[in-house]
């Protein structure tokens, strides 16, 4: 690890310089009507690090919302198969949430399990991710309840942590540390450590103060708890749309079309898809093992915090608390979350498990 | 991978003048799904159609295609050609390559190109259509008939002969019609009332015609082979079973100055009347808006008069007496509502256009119209036959004729030919010679169409043996002056102009569409013309055929018709009902909506969008019983497959077979690539 | 991709233009048309349907998509409808569709619709001969047709 | 309030229903409410924060909330639109819902934001607001308040957007619907879509592509505002539940400008009122055909 100082000036010379020698720069951006979004940039003036979360998150960076897999012709009685290729031109993401970098590491996991993504992983191999140490956005935020903390080093390649003047820059991975190497000449030797300490402890205890659960107890109460009404509760308010799963830095799941694009000819892509929609578990036969969204509510919540744990040993949730903030229907996943410990909690002592639900 | 048949038809010269068949087949060939492509001269031909069922054998085609003229002249063909060579006919599909392709382009490589698009589009639309088979309907073996003139009764007669049942209404009191007011018929000069009246009586007495005079119909239901009528029995004050015609109430009634509609205003009738002495059926009507006792409810709610009721020994006369509905449910449907006269007032009934000012709009007293003439010549008439002017009863000795009034006259709205005019103002001109000796005849006309069976010569005898003076050419203006009418016109042939001081003028008016036969095309589904007649399925091929299955077109609702033509429709129609009738089920074309049950969700747009109330609430239950929703399915017999729920229908729950949304996305998708 | 539809010898431009027409009158229409020997125009497809009450919106949107630089609806006049009231329906349809797409930025000249009855062959053949010079004024319709570029991206190789 | 909260206690102890839907102040902000429970009864709100429009939980499709039972409704007057809407549809049985109409001065953009209703706050379908007052309920509670402050800003956007040139409003939207993510939140919440299988699902054949690039969202946000024509209830809840702040209202009220221009057509709170969609009148303008 290289530790540095980058003043708020020349971060701006090397979002100019990065765009000069042609990488692509993702960076927060605004637009507009005061939203953020994460974006390619044209120019470093654009970047508004350390604004308000972006509306969603990193994922589409790797796995984009929609992309072509192959393109497709039949020929009289053959088919012509056109590739995408898979690898991509250099890419940096500048001034990324912590928590959104460690979604991306979380993700490299399922994407490496039984295939090997290339489109994912050649995306992942061009880029490099820089994030910047964050002080909360608001009492939403639940990152440190889900193992993860506000300026977490995980899924990062080189994190800076907001100081007087600049930021206090630590390297994480030899991609940072290339970037240190390369453009030198933008940083100043020797960093902040005590004050960027300080930011980030400051910032740990204020997310503390919004959940504090034991994952591995909720882990519990979920595995005995397939059934109960506390899936019923939630239905009753949740519409069944995709808002959370679109925010969400770690919903991975798609659905894999063909399109036509007129006689014989089309493209095979994937788009984002969700467990949340009715339609996700449709069987051809008619029959939907997930038919009513009380089953559709605890898939969401069996993945993020029993499934993909099990399978993969992290939490699928970086508490990142955009699916509260998105949904039209008043969900609110720290409060499920809270219930549910506190169920598990009681479990340990009463013999008999009760559900959480009315 | 389907096996589609794609095949080139040249239509001799007609396609492959424009379009490189050749190329086209080829184009086809490589395209995919394609089996198997080729062209040939005369598809439809039998070679042709030879070489279509072989191909469908030898290759084993589950599809063609045959690019060649349009559908709707040999779809038919070909499905039927399909059809005997195993292949489901639905399954064959003909892409228009001449009417919408060759006929309208010149340039070679532009239509080509176009004719490869045109059967691309075909081949891809035809990959998506499923097999199906035609519906069986039963059929009801009751046909109505709309109007009791002379091709009513004629079509009435012909089909109750032929074992079918009928209903047969009339609007009007009695039957027969315009051809029940005519003195003599062309080209015969027999009688008119002596050939319609038995006629009259025979439809009266036959025992499968039901007589409903008038009434109207009210409204319809249903489809070939089962529509249901409505139909509104006017109120006639008269009880018809208790009624036995004596007349007691006609000659006890004191309203005796009423003009009365069949002479044409030239004689006058009482309040409670029947039209004319041989009128079918015999019973008597009450006017009601003339009659003194329903004047008197109206004024002071009170009942004045009743001499009638009084008179009647049989208490036949209701003054209470209510329209009422009757149904009946029918098989199919004649409709043979006829015409009515261009009116030589100011007023029509049918709004556009008016009468002719130059002529004194109706206001010049003994210019009368051509119905008028017939009355007066017409031994039952007002006159007893003799020629009289109607102002001061005198025999006219000079008398003018003018044609086409109204009829090709694009100026005053009416482009047609009336048809019936230059012959029966031939004949007015013979019977008035035969009635009045000495009298001179003048007819001024625009050219003569005498193009029947012994017409021209009946022209030529008015003219050689009767003397009536023929002048080409039209009035300018008539006016009174003092006894006589002065009448200015042209004579185009001696390029002179011609004045006549005539006793009387006689207007070949124009023969228009009925008023209000909108409202009754509409309730049927017909289709009319900008004139309002209605219109024939094909002019030449199913010209008493109208496109609406089950309703059929006799005399002049169609068109201007003459007695001969009337009849000769009637029969053809009262044929076609047979014919329909001949079997106890009918096919249609399976093209209907259908519901798909697992997605309708039961909001019923497509119920407020059909046409024909096809779409009914079908009830969904689980095993048990348990209601688990209500939706829309489609009654097959009812639905005409419009579509239109299709295009409404929110999730696309409702499919129409032979168009459905698989087979014109992928006519739409063909446009690429 | 495929440049069919244009006039391969000649460089301009040539519009595509697709037709949707009820069977009854505007396709009797087009026969009369042809039947006449009216020359027209060879840049509409007409697609067959058997009343406007079937065509359905999504009609013309798939059609733009597929590369229609213009559309034609054309039906049976008012009152003549040989399922009564199809054309009035699809009017509504229509009023609607029409605006819609005009708020949306696409140029309604792109867009004709018409009354052509089973007698009209002659003004079928205005249709056709005032919509494709419309058509071909406006340019071909790239704004639509590059919004998913599907294919052209996956060629290009380029994907975000 | 608390009249609103002794109704559906009695309601909930009498056994007339099984579930009041309402409101109620939850961890962030306003939220939907499902009261079961009489004990409960005191959690209902009704505030300007009361934005949701509830009548989407009466859909057929909403399984899990049919299973409490009979339901009692809370609604505004705009919501109450939607309500007749689903029974003009045949959705819902007048009779098997009981309506709790609140008297209403209008509400604020959003639930979770600042409770002060001003003109910068207000929603966007309450200035001018006709239904402050909801007819054919069953129940009606509250005091009127005065009329919401303020005036419709999509009114304004829309004159602006007519103005402009067909390519400035073509860039526009496909930049607005570049964002789209076809999450279908704006579907999902909307009471008017209760199609079991909605046309966009629809794969045989595929009319919408499914796929979130902008030739699919412009055929899905056509789709859905024809689909909406005559039908939709003007609540903008498409609108408040898009992540991505497309402004889908603007697209509904295009539309309901045109019916209402065309057909004299103004959403109703009496199910009778015919929808527009469905029937016709054969003197329809129809200056745009030939």
């Amino acid at each position: 690890m290289t530790v540095k100082t980058l003043t708020t000036e020349n971060l701006s010379h090397l979002a100019a310089a990065l765009l000069a020698d042609g990488t692509e720069v993702i960076a927060p951006v605004k637009d507009s009507s005061g939203k953020v979004d994460y974006r390619a940039v044209k120019q470093a003036a654009e970047l508004a690090l350390g604004e308000a979360l972006p509306r969603k998150s990193l994922k589409e960076f790797f796995l984009p919302q929609t992309e072509c897999l192959f393109y497709f012709k039949q020929v009289k009685n053959d088919v012509e198969l056109t590739p995408v290729p898979t690898t991509f031109g250099p890419r940096i993401v500048l001034g990324a949430k912590p928590c959104d970098a460690a979604a991306v590491d979380i993700l490299d996991r399922v994407f490496d399990w039984d295939y090997h993504d290339e489109l994912w992983f050649g995306r992942r191999q061009a880029t490099t991710i820089v994030t910047l140490a964050c002080p909360m956005v608001d009492e939403f935020c639940f990152c440190t309840a889900v193992d993860i903390e506000p300026a977490t080093r995980q899924g990062a390649d080189m994190v800076i942590v907001p100081v007087a003047g600049g930021y206090h820059v630590e390297t994480v991975t030899e991609k940072g540390e290339a970037l240190v190497t390369k453009y030198a000449k933008y940083f100043s030797d020797g960093g902040k450590q005590a004050e960027a300490d300080t930011f980030r402890a400051e910032a740990k205890a204020k997310v503390e103060k919004n959940l504090g659960i034991n994952t591995k107890d909720v882990r519990a109460w979920l595995e005995t708890h397939f059934e109960d009404g506390l899936w019923h509760e939630l239905a009753w308010r949740c519409h069944g749309c995709g808002a959370c799963a679109a925010v969400c830095p770690t919903c991975h799941c798609f659905d894999i079309v063909d399109e036509s694009e007129g006689v014989n000819q089309g493209t095979r892509r994937r788009n984002w898809d969700t467990c949340q929609a009715g339609k996700f578990t449709l069987h051809a036969s008619g029959h939907n093992p997930r038919g009513e969204q009380c089953n559709r509510c605890r898939q969401r919540v069996s993945h993020k915090f029993m499934i993909y744990p099990e399978r993969f040993g992290v939490l699928l949730c970086t508490g990142c608390g955009r699916c509260v903030r998105a949904c039209p229907g008043g969900m609110v996943l720290p409060e499920v979350l809270r219930r549910v410990n506190a169920a598990a909690q009681a479990a340990k002592t009463e013999p008999v498990t009760e559900g959480v639900g009315q | 991978m389907p096996r589609i048949g794609v095949f080139i038809c040249h239509c001799g010269e007609n396609i492959a003048r424009t379009v490189d068949v050749k190329r086209v087949a080829e184009a086809l060939a490589e395209h995919p799904g394609v089996a198997y492509s080729t062209d040939y001269k005369y598809m439809c031909s039998d070679p042709g159609q030879t070489l279509v069922k072989q191909a469908i054998v030898e290759h084993k085609l589950d599809g063609v295609v045959v690019a060649a003229c349009s559908p709707r002249m040999h779809e038919k063909t070909f499905r039927r050609a399909a059809s005997s060579a195993g292949l489901n006919p639905y399954l064959c599909e003909m892409a228009n390559i001449r009417e919408h392709c060759s006929w309208i382009h010149e340039d070679r490589e532009e239509a080509t190109q176009k004719a490869i698009e045109l059967t691309r589009m075909m081949v891809e639309k035809v990959k998506y259509n499923a097999p199906m088979q035609a519906i069986r309907i039963p059929v009801e073996k009751r046909a109505l008939v709309i109007g009791g003139g002379i091709a009513g009764i004629q079509a009435a007669l012909d089909l109750a002969d032929g074992g079918a049942e009928v209903v047969l209404v009339e609007k009007e009191p009695s039957i027969g019609g315009h051809m029940s007011q005519l003195s003599e018929t062309f080209p015969t000069l027999d009688c008119s009332q002596c050939i319609l009246t038995p006629r009259m009586v025979e439809v009266y007495q036959h025992p499968r015609i039901k007589l409903l005079t008038f009434s109207e119909v009210e409204n319809v239901e249903g489809y070939i082979g089962n529509f249901t009528v409505q139909i509104r029995r006017k109120a006639r004050s008269v009880d018809e079973d208790l009624c036995n015609g004596c007349g007691d109430c006609i000659a006890s009634c004191p309203v005796k100055k009423i003009p009365s509609e069949f002479e044409c205003g030239l004689g006058k009738r009482t309040a409670i009347y029947v039209p004319f002495p041989q009128a079918v059926p015999n019973t008597p009507t009450l006017d009601r808006e003339n009659c003194t006792l329903f004047k008197s409810r109206a004024k002071t709610g009170k009942d004045a008069c009743m001499r009638c009721q009084k008179a009647c020994q049989r208490g036949a006369i209701n003054y209470n007496q209510q329209d009422r509905i009757e149904e009946f449910k029918v098989g199919a449907i004649v409709v043979a509502t006829g015409f009515q006269l261009y009116k030589i007032t100011k007023e029509q009934p049918r709004p556009g256009i008016s009468g002719y000012g130059e002529y004194g709009y109706g206001t010049v007293p003994d210019v009368i119209d051509g119905l008028q003439f017939e009355r007066l010549a017409s031994a039952s008439g007002p006159t007893a036959g003799k020629i009289l002017r109607p102002s001061d009863g005198k025999e006219p000795k000079k008398i003018v004729f003018l044609q086409c009034i109204g009829s090709r006259d694009c100026a005053k709205g009416i482009e047609y030919c009336s048809k019936i005019c230059c012959m029966y103002t031939a004949k007015h001109a013979m019977l008035y010679r035969h009635k009045v000796h000495g009298g001179q005849a003048y007819v001024f006309y625009m050219d003569i169409r005498a193009n029947g069976k012994g017409y021209d010569e009946f022209v030529r005898r008015a003219i050689e043996e009767d003397g009536a003076k023929y002048l080409r050419g039209r009035v300018s203006k008539l006016y009174r002056d003092g006894e006589v009418i002065k009448v200015h016109g042209f004579d185009t042939l001696s390029s002179e102009p011609v004045v006549i001081d005539a006793d009387m003028v006689v207007l070949a008016t124009a023969m228009r569409a009925q008023p209000n036969i909108e409202a009754l095309a509409q309730k049927l589904s017909v289709s009319y013309d900008k004139h309002a007649f209605l219109n024939e399925a094909h002019p030449k091929l199913r010209p008493v055929e109208t496109n609406t299955a089950g309703v059929f077109l006799a005399g002049a609702v169609q068109a201007p018709r003459d007695i001969p033509d009337s009849v000769a429709m009637a029969s053809a129609a009262a044929a076609k009902v047979l014919d329909l009738f001949s079997a106890d089920e009918l096919e249609r074309e399976p093209t209907i909506a259908k519901v798909d049950a697992t997605i309708c969700t039961g909001c019923f747009h497509c119920e407020r969008v059909c046409p024909y109330g096809a779409v009914e609430h079908k009830e969904i239950r689980d095993r048990k019983g348990n209601l688990i929703k209500v939706i829309a399915d489609v009654n097959p017999g009812v639905c005409q497959g419009c579509g239109t729920c299709v295009a409404t229908c929110p999730s696309k729950s409702v499919e129409l077979q032979g168009f459905t949304d698989s087979q014109v996305f992928a006519e739409i998708n063909a446009l690429m690539g | 991709m495929s440049d069919n539809g244009n006039k391969q010898h000649d460089n301009s431009f040539e519009p595509r233009i697709t037709a949707f027409v009820c069977t009854w009158c505007t396709y009797t229409g087009a026969d009369l048309a042809g039947t006449s020997r009216l020359q027209m125009e060879s840049n509409v497809r007409i697609i067959r349907l058997p009343c406007t009450g079937r065509i359905d919106p999504l009609f013309i949107i798939k059609a733009f998509e597929r590369g229609a630089d213009g559309v034609i609806v054309s039906g049976c006049h008012p009152a003549d409808c040989h399922y009564t009231a199809g054309n009035y329906h699809a009017r509504r349809r229509f009023t609607v569709f029409r605006e819609l797409m005009d708020f949306i930025g696409i140029d309604a000249r792109r867009l004709t619709f018409s009354w052509v009855s089973a007698s009209e062959g002659t003004k079928w053949k205005e249709i056709v001969d005032e919509t494709t010079d419309r058509v071909r004024a406006l340019g071909p319709f790239t704004a639509y047709h590059n919004l998913a570029g599907g294919a052209e991206e996956a060629m290009a190789g380029g994907v975000q | 309030m608390k009249e609103l909260q002794e109704l559906a206690r009695k309601l909930l102890t009498d056994g007339t229903v099984g579930v009041v839907i309402g409101w109620e102040e939850g961890p962030r902000g306003i939220r939907p409410y499902f009261c079961t429970r009489p004990e409960d009864a005191d959690k209902l709100v009704f505030t300007p924060r009361c934005v949701h429009n509830l009548a989407t939980y009466l859909s057929p499709r909403r399984s899990n909330v049919r299973e409490l039972g009979k339901v009692a409704v809370v609604v505004k007057g705009c919501d109450n639109k939607a309500v007749a809407g689903l029974v003009r549809e045949t959705q819902l049985k007048r009779e098997d819902v009981v309506v709790i109409g609140v008297r209403c001065g209008g509400v604020v953009l959003d639930p979770y934001g600042p409770a002060e209703l001003t003109a910068n706050t207000v929603a966007d379908r309450c200035p001018g607001c006709d239904v402050r007052e909801p007819h054919n309920t069953d129940h009606l509670v509250g005091e009127l308040p005065p009329p919401p402050p303020g005036e419709q800003r999509t009114a304004k956007l829309m004159s602006e957007l007519e103005k402009s040139s067909p390519d400035q409003r073509w860039d526009f939207w496909i930049e607005q619907l570049s964002k789209c993510v076809r999450c279908n939140a704006c579907r999902e919440v909307c009471p008017m879509c209760f199609c079991e299988r909605c046309l966009a699902d629809k794969t045989q054949p595929q009319w919408i592509d499914s796929s979130p690039h902008p030739r699919g969202n412009l055929a899905w946000h056509l789709t859905r505002a024809m689909h909406q024509a005559g039908r939709c209830a003007g609540c903008g809840e498409c609108e408040r539940a898009c992540p991505m702040d497309i402004p889908l209202m603007l697209l509904n009220r295009k539309v309901a400008q045109v019916v209402a221009d065309s057909w004299g057509y103004k959403s109703s709170e009496d199910p009778a009122v015919a929808a527009p969609i469905g029937t016709f009148n054969k003197d329809d303008p129809q200056e745009f055909i030939k």
